[in-house]
Parts: structure tokens; sequence; C-alpha cells
């Protein structure tokens, strides 16, 4: 019993990939490149791993370094964390390079008191419901998202109140 | 033409678990998609929040069931990375066979739940008839059916002794293999099926990347991405695994992409069985691990990805899970848009939403609603009476 | 009556709601239907419309979500009901007891018949229970 | 015929009791194959009349969104132009309880009203799901009932008779059964794949697709009268299976001339209704559900191109 039809579509030929523009292979050219692009927004980063890298950038750049790494560097959003750092909120944004599987975190620090930070939806549509669950249960402005309506908390969910934000002690 | 909302959900024969879709239709073609989720949130990341790292395990192995493997070690991978820890040879590959028997278990129980959503019962019970010497194997190895808890942080729990269940699992294997190839062609090759199928939900590559989805659904529209291939874990570096890609696009290519794995797991673990190296299972943790830390596996459905962040103590300080249907479920609205009513199941079934996943940490407790646009079953029951067109009754 | 009696119990038709389970409990219930266990021969079937059902299985361990809709879904069976809860979960929250979004277990809600523990029930233990529940109706 | 003839044979045979009864008995039958098919033991025998039985016993619930009169009337008009059709169709040797000129366009008619039945009934439900069933249904209907007029027209013009009793002895006298001619077999093809939508089988099984709209027109019909929508089901799937054998096949016809051609015409009798009730299931178990579009395509194109092809064939005198 043969496969026919599976094995004459099956395509493994590298032109597939013809959105992803060069992906890099080394993860310290992958950190001078974003350097290089963001300038002074640029804060730190560190290396744990071969495929594990974190960069710390301004919270204003987070949307010019996502364009960039989406869309230039050809890089994929897994996801977006937020941890509530007391104080701060530290949002950690998850990309992956599928050719090499560099995972590179980028992460900014926003001040709880005016939690605001760009939107990168309008770039990666896949961000859309990642970032509504995050003000959802964070209280994370995310400016200029196109559909900021609450995701997964109910209507009757009082507002100011956030499932997973830990309470300042006064 | 008037528009009028179909649900589908939150309870519906097509969907073995409650989801909320509102197709917005105009006639019978759709034009807008509107999904709700939380009716599977249970709280799970808060949960684990006061959970030991040695607990945790258990707990996100019920995130979903039919991916109980893949949530275990993704989350044990995390810690490990967080805390450079080095997994024995032997616990490396008892993860990649009990990982690709998981594979087998969960594309045969799609593809059952897929011919099923077509209206083919017969083929419904042919893959759920060949589905269940795969449960057989996971009792022998793992003492349950489903729920395996081999994951612990370090290794794996339980040995398995391959000189007693490597012909057991060969012979297995051997058996379905030709019975699933003879499913496939009936698939690839049955009229009806086809008029179902091609062409059906299509995802183009460009929505695909823009969308970010993982897995089949990726696969199946050209994006060659695999987490077993890119940043092999476990043993695949060491047995290797081929991928397949097709660039239709549509619930066809998806269904192929997922046969054409289950083909390939039947052969890595014939390879990782045959290489399994002898020695320890497990490193003991001196210490409760520091630092941060990404996992990634590819499960059934695609990337898993837990991120951990650990302050020395045992218990995280976040634990973050992204299962693979939360970023294949947006991509649903530009496959719905411009189809049938009929193709919608399909077309939802063809993602493969593991809604358990997707809704592991949200929470909605009403949908008693004022938004004009949305209306739930009951009063769509009244309007449906009175009136076809509910909308410009509530406007 | 003794006909009657004879009639329900040969013929258990079932509707199956999901409150929040993860998955593995409903797999077991879809898989008795499957070739290996095939319930049809003792009459059972699943059934789309909860109009047409005798017995109501739950799984999962209620969030407050499905909780308002478990309580319609029980109201609108027809008589005589019978409700089954599926899995440790349904009968204790199992392991999702602490959560604030679970109000479960499933008899806080709707009265239940029948409990069949594990985590996820065999499907020999389903089937068992669906025969424990028919020796409810006398 | 005196009153108690007409009333025995209306309700007892071969009217309400026999052809339920078969009917139940041939709705084993199908989920039996199909179960066979499906690997499966399937049901036990008693399990059609068990089901009937349970539902009977059951609460009936009216939903307080539907229209009372109508959702009780749809399952009623259902069932008794079901259960009256087979005073019309010849059994053993002995002519219908009611035969009268044109009785076969009757016949067409009746057959359609389980149909309008249930469309009624699923958009009385006052359901979402019911309106779309109900809908489906309509379309469905619109859909076989032409390719099914032009299968029975062909019959009639082959035979030169509008009466049923005419075909059955119109095949006696000929020798051969109208399937085994060129034009019957077209008019056959035509007829067959009507009944399984008339019958909501796959690749039909679309006014009451599960996956789709949960229970189609049948959502929000609980105890008694789901169980009288059962019974009309059942029913249908045994007349319908009669019709056909009737028209095609040379009908029920037991031959007195010695014992053993009684014997042996009883048993070709059970074989062809049988036999036919197997190619039913058989093709229900191996397709899938086509969509509503497609089937509406492939009546109106296909099946009522082969009808006519039948029809033009006897003009040629095939």
């Amino acid at each position: 019993m043969g496969l026919t039809r599976f094995s004459q579509d099956a395509g493994n030929s590298d032109d597939v990939l013809s959105v992803a523009v060069e992906q890099v292979k080394d993860p310290e050219s992958v950190v001078v490149k974003i350097k290089e692009h963001l300038g002074e927004h640029f804060e730190q980063h560190y290396v744990k791993r071969k495929n594990r890298v974190y960069v710390t950038v301004r919270k204003e750049a987070v949307r010019k370094c996502a364009k960039f790494i989406f869309e230039s560097l050809g890089a994929r959003l897994s996801t977006v964390t937020c941890v509530d750092k007391n104080f701060r909120f530290e949002l950690i944004y998850h990309f992956t390079f599928d050719n090499t599987g560099l995972v590179l975190n980028i992460k900014c620090l926003i001040p709880k008191y005016e939690p605001k930070v760009e939107s990168v939806s309008e770039i990666i549509f896949g961000a859309n419901w990642i970032e509504r669950e995050i003000k959802d249960l964070f209280g994370v402005e995310f400016v200029g998202h196109p559909n900021p309506e609450r995701l997964i908390l109910s209507d009757d969910w009082p507002e100011n109140e956030y499932p997973l934000r830990r309470r300042l002690i006064e | 033409m008037p528009e009028t909302i179909i649900p589908i959900g939150p309870y519906h024969p097509a969907l073995k678990e409650p989801e909320f879709f509102q197709l917005i239709v105009e006639g019978e073609k759709i034009v807008d998609v509107k999904m709700r989720m939380g009716y599977i949130h249970r709280g799970i990341e808060f949960l684990a929040s006061k959970k030991t790292i040695h607990q945790i395990p258990v707990l996100v192995e019920r995130i979903c069931g039919i991916c109980s493997h893949c949530h275990p070690t993704c989350f044990c991978q995390a810690v490990e990375d967080a805390g450079d820890i080095e997994v024995p040879d032997r616990a490396r590959y008892i993860r990649t066979i009990i990982a690709e028997l998981e594979r087998i278990h969960s594309h045969l129980l799609w593809a059952g739940v897929a011919a099923h959503l077509i209206g083919y019962d017969t083929l419904f019970m042919y893959f759920w008839r060949y589905r269940e010497p795969v449960c057989n194997l996971f009792e022998l190895l793992t003492g349950n059916r489903q729920n395996y808890a081999m994951e612990c942080v370090g290794g794996v729990r339980r040995d398995i002794d391959f000189k007693m269940s490597k012909d057991k699992i060969l012979k297995v294997l051997s058996e379905i293999k030709p019975a699933i190839l003879r499913l496939a062609n009936s698939i690839a090759e049955d009229p009806v099926v086809k008029a179902r199928m091609v062409g059906i939900g299509v995802l183009s590559q460009h929505d695909a990347r823009k969308y970010c989805v993982v897995g089949p659904t990726a696969r199946g529209s050209g994006l060659k991405i695999d987490v077993r291939i890119c940043e092999p874990y476990d043993a695949y570096k060491e047995v290797g695994v081929d991928m397949k890609v097709f660039t239709e696009g549509d619930a066809m290519a998806r269904t192929l992409v997922r046969i054409h794995e289950v083909l390939e797991s039947m052969e890595i673990i014939g390879r990782a069985i045959d290489a399994i190296p002898n020695g320890p299972i497990q490193v003991e943790l001196k210490e409760p691990p520091k630092g941060e830390g990404v996992g990634k596996v590819e499960a059934p459905r695609g990337e898993d990805i837990h991120y951990v962040a650990l302050n020395g103590t045992v218990i995280p300080e976040r634990l973050k899970v992204r299962a693979p249907s939360y970023v294949n479920l947006p991509s649903l609205t530009p496959q719905l848009i411009g189809h049938d009513i009929a193709d919608a199941p399909i077309i939802i079934g063809a993602v493969d939403p593991c809604m358990s996943c997707t809704d592991r940490m949200v929470s909605i407790v009403d949908r008693k609603r004022n938004d004009k646009v949305i209306l739930s079953l009951e009063e769509l029951a009244q309007f449906g009476r009175k009136n076809k067109n509910p909308l410009k009754v509530r406007r | 009556m003794g006909l009657i009696n004879l009639a329900r119990k040969k013929s258990p038709w079932v509707f199956h709601f999901n409150s929040g389970s993860c998955n593995n409990c409903d797999i077991e219930l879809i898989d008795v239907l499957t070739p290996r266990y095939d319930v049809e021969r003792f009459g059972i079937l699943l059934q789309g419309s909860i109009r047409h059902a005798d017995l109501l299985i739950v799984t999962g361990p209620v969030n407050k979500q499905a909780a308002p809709r478990l309580k319609r879904v029980y109201e609108q069976m027809p008589r005589p009901k019978l409700v089954m809860a599926l899995g440790t979960c349904a009968i204790s929250r199992g392991i999702f007891d602490g959560s604030y979004t679970i109000v479960g277990p499933v008899d806080q809600i709707v009265p239940v018949d029948v409990f069949v523990p594990g985590c996820p029930p065999r499907p020999e233990a389903i089937i068992d229970g669906v025969v424990k529940a028919l020796a409810k109706l006398g | 015929m005196n009153l108690v003839e007409v009333i025995l044979s209306v309700f007892l045979f071969p009217g309400f009791i026999f052809t339920s009864n078969i009917g139940l008995f041939f709705a084993w039958v199908n989920r039996k194959i199909l179960a066979r098919l499906q690997w499966r033991v399937g049901p036990p025998i008693y399990q059609p009349w068990v089901d009937i039985l349970k539902l009977l016993s059951k609460q009936t619930i009216i939903p307080s969104t539907a229209h009372k009169a109508a959702f009780i009337l749809a399952p009623m008009i259902g069932f008794t132009a079901t259960f009256v059709v087979p005073l019309m169709l010849p059994i053993v040797y002995s002519a219908p309880v009611f035969s009268f000129l044109g009785d076969l366009i009757v016949l067409v008619y009746l057959l359609a009203l389980p149909g309008i039945a249930l469309m009624v009934g699923g958009s009385a439900s006052g359901n979402p799901y019911g309106s779309v069933g109900s809908s489906r249904e309509m379309m469905l209907l619109l859909s076989y009932e032409l390719p099914f007029i032009i299968a029975i027209f062909t019959v009639v013009a082959k035979v030169g008779g509008l009466s049923i009793t005419g075909v059955v002895e119109h095949q006696i006298e000929s020798g051969t059964c109208l399937f085994f001619t060129a034009s019957g077999f077209l008019a056959f093809i035509a007829a067959f794949a009507s009944s399984l939508a008339k019958l909501s089988l796959n690749p039909f099984e679309i006014p009451d697709a599960k996956t789709e709209i949960v229970a189609g027109p049948y959502t929000e019909y609980s105890g008694g009268l789901l169980a009288i929508f059962k019974l009309t089901h059942a029913m249908l799937l045994c007349i319908l299976t009669w019709t056909l054998v009737t028209l095609f096949f040379g009908g029920l016809v037991v031959d007195f001339t010695s014992q053993v051609t009684v014997v042996a015409s009883s048993v070709l009798c059970v074989v062809k209704l049988v036999g036919l009730l197997f190619v039913v299931s058989i093709v229900h178990g191996i397709n899938p559900r086509a969509r509503i579009d497609q089937t509406l395509k492939f009546f109106w194109l296909y099946l009522t191109a082969i009808a006519c092809g039948g029809l033009i064939m006897v003009f040629l005198g095939w």
C-alpha cells in the first residue's frame, strides 16, 4: 500500500520559508545588530547559554525593537510574559529564531504607577490575544492596540482589580 | 443581506470541550468570527505560585489531558535551563519515547475527531480502534492510560525495562502502521472527503507568519517550524527527525502533516529504543535552582513554551505557560471568513484546538453582556421565532 | 411499571458536559463508544441534545463560568434524570482546589447520583458507573 | 370490504402494528450493520423497541419558546402520513387495501410529508439549531424531490399506468424487473439516492448533522414526541425499501401455485427487502456527510440528468 499522494506533495525545499529573511546563527551577532538598530535605547544583555539570550531595552523602544526583530531578523513571537516585580512590571517578549532555535528574550521594565507600553499587535497579529490577556490579568495598558477590549475577564469583574497583580504593602 | 449570528458552543457536540464561537453570517457565508474563552479556566498559573517545583509537574500535567507529557517536560526543561541541570542520557531517551508515543496517540485521536466532524463515523471508529493499542503501550510503560506522571525535575521518575517491553512496542507499532497507511489513503482519495477538506480553511503563508502559528498548522502552511529540529531537546539530536512541510495551507494539508508525523514518530521510537544507553534516570538536586529559564517542547499541536522565574526557593516566583493552541486559535479568523457554516466545524477542528491548554489562565464569570452584537443562545432562540434577524431587533 | 423500568435500564442515553476538565475524562468517555468498549451493546448512546438524555455525565471541577450553565442544562433535562460526576475533580476539585475560579465540586451545583473516581477513570469504571446509576431507577 | 377488515388492515396488517415492528427491526439491522462496519458489536435485537418504550415513558417538555400547536402536531402529521403508505403497497398476492387510479401520485405526496413535518417541527421549536435544521431540511427536500418524481415518471411511462398494482403486474407479465432494464436502472439510481436523502442517511445526513447543528430539528423534542419521530423514521426506512422493491424489483409477490413456490417466493421477498436495506446501510456507513450546497448541486445536476436520461430511454424503447 503506497502512500502516493503524500510523497508527491511533501516539499522540503528551502524556498518555502520565503517570508523569513536572513536568519542569524550567532547569538552575539544578533545582539550587536539590535544594539546598532536601537542605539541609546539598548540597555544591557547577557548570554545565558548558546540559545538563551536576554536583552534589556528601554520601554520606549519596544515597538521599534519588535518590528526590527520580527521583520528584519525573521524571528517569531512566541509569547509575552509579565512578571510582577513589586514596584515595576517586567515584560519579557520571547522571540524564537526557527532556524537555529535561539530564544531571544527582550525585557523591559515599566513602572507600576504608570503601566503603559506600546502595542506590537499592529506588526505581529499573533500578539493580539497575548496583550489583551496581560491587560486583563496585570492591568498593563498597551497603547495603540487595535482592539483593547476584555478578552478573558468577565464584564462584571471590577475595574482596577487584577487577579495576578501583587498588592503593594502600604 | 441581513447578518445573522450562529453560535457554536459553548456546549456543542462538535467541540468536545466547551468554547464559544460566534459566527456572524450573511446568508450562508461567514463574515466575521468572535471567540470567547474561559469555560475551562482553572487558574493554573495562580495555583502554580503556591506549589513547589516538585508538585508543579503534576499540576501542569493536568493542563491538558492529550498533551499530558509535553507540559511537564516543558516545565522541567525550563527549571533545568534556569539551574543548569544536566539530565542523564537514559532519562532523555525515555522522555523522547514517551513523547513520540503521545504524538501518535494524539494525532490518531485528532484524525478520528476530524472524521467525526465531517460525519464520517466509520473512519472515526477505525482511528480510535488503532489508538487503543497505543493506550495499552502507555499502560505497559507508565502504568496509566493517560496522565503518565513520568517527569520530574532532573530526569524521569520511573525507569522502563526495555528488555521486556521492546518487542511489545515494536510489535504494536508494526501492526498499526499498515492500517494507518490504509486509512490515510482512504482520506486522501475519497471524493467526498476531498470535497470537504481540500481548499477549506486556507491559511496563507503570510498570514501564518503574521499570526505566529506553530505546529502542524504552520507546517501545513509552508512554515518550517519544529522545535525538535531547530532546537533539539531530549534525544532528538541523536535519533534525528524528518520534517514534512506542505504549502497548500488547507485542512487537508494539516491532516497530511499529522499523518506523516505519526509515521515519523514510529520510526523515531524504533531508533530510540535501539540506541537507548544504560545509566541513571535522575539527578539529585543539591539546592533549589535560581534564575530564569525557558523551556520549549514540540507538543502534538505545536511549540509549547514555559517561562519560569526562580528565586532560590522551591516555590517559583512566576510560571508562564503558553500552549500551542493559544496562538493557533486566533488564526481561525482569516480561515473562517468567506466559508460556509457547514465548514466551520472542520475548519475549527483542523487546527486541533486544545481548549484546556488555551484556557489555563483566564476567567469569565458571566455571559450577560450589554454589547449590541453578541446575543446568547436563549436570546437568539426567542428572536428566532419572531424575527429572522436578531440584530435588527436588538438595535 | 416493570416493563418501563426495564426499558429505561436497557436504553440509557448520555449527555456529556465538560465543566472545566483537563480532557482526560472526556477522552475516556468518548473511548467507551469506540470499538474496544462499544457501549452501544448495552444501548448507551451519546446524544448531542440534552432533551434526549437520560444520564448527564459531568467532568471537571466546575468553574465559575460553567456553574450556571450546568444548572440550566440540568433543568432542561426531561425526568427521570440521573447525574454522574466523572473523575476526581468532579468529585472533590482534585488538584485545582484553592483556585479563585473553582466553585465546584459538582454536587455543590446539581444533585449527583453516582461518583466515578479516578484521574482519569478507566473506561471500565465509566461503564460500571452507568450500571450503578441505572440501579437507582429501582 | 367491511369496516372490521378496514380497521384491522389499518391498525394491524399491513398497517401500523406490522409496519412499525418491521420498521424497528429494520432500524436494528441498520444499526447492527453500521456497527459491524465500524468494527463494533452493535446493539441487541430488542434495542429499538426498548428505545421507543423508554422515550414514551419520559417527560415530554414543550419549550416556552416553541409554537405549541405546530410543535405537537408536526410529529403526528409525519407519523400518520407514514403509516397510511403501506396500505397502498401490494403485499403477497392480494391487492393493496386501498387501490385506486393514480395512487402512485398520492404515494409521492405521502412520502414527502414526513420531511415537511420535520421542517415544521424544527422551525416551531424556537431553537436556532432547530431553525437551521429545518431550513436545511427544506433545501434537501427541494433538491431530492425533482429527481425522485422524474424517476417515478419513468416508471409510469415504462408501465403505461398510474397504479402501483399495475407496476407490479407489468413486471410479472414481462417476466423481468424494471431494475434490469436500462431506463429502469437509471430511474432506480435516482430514486435510491433520493431515498437516502429522505431518510437523512449519509452522505445526505444534513438536517440532523450532529457535529454541526446539535440534533437539527429534533433538538428541542423530548419524550413521547421524540419517540414518534424516531418511530416515523424507522417506519420510513421500511416503507422506502418496500416502495423501491415494489417499483423496481417486482414487488413482494408470493406464488401460491405449490408449496415449494410459496416458500421460494417468500424467501425471495425477504431477500429483496433485506438486501436493499444492506445496500442502504453500507452506503450510509462508508460515506462522510456532504455539504448542503454540494448536495444541491449533486441532485440538480447529476441525478436529475440521470433521471431524465432514464425517461428519454423509455421513449426510445429501452
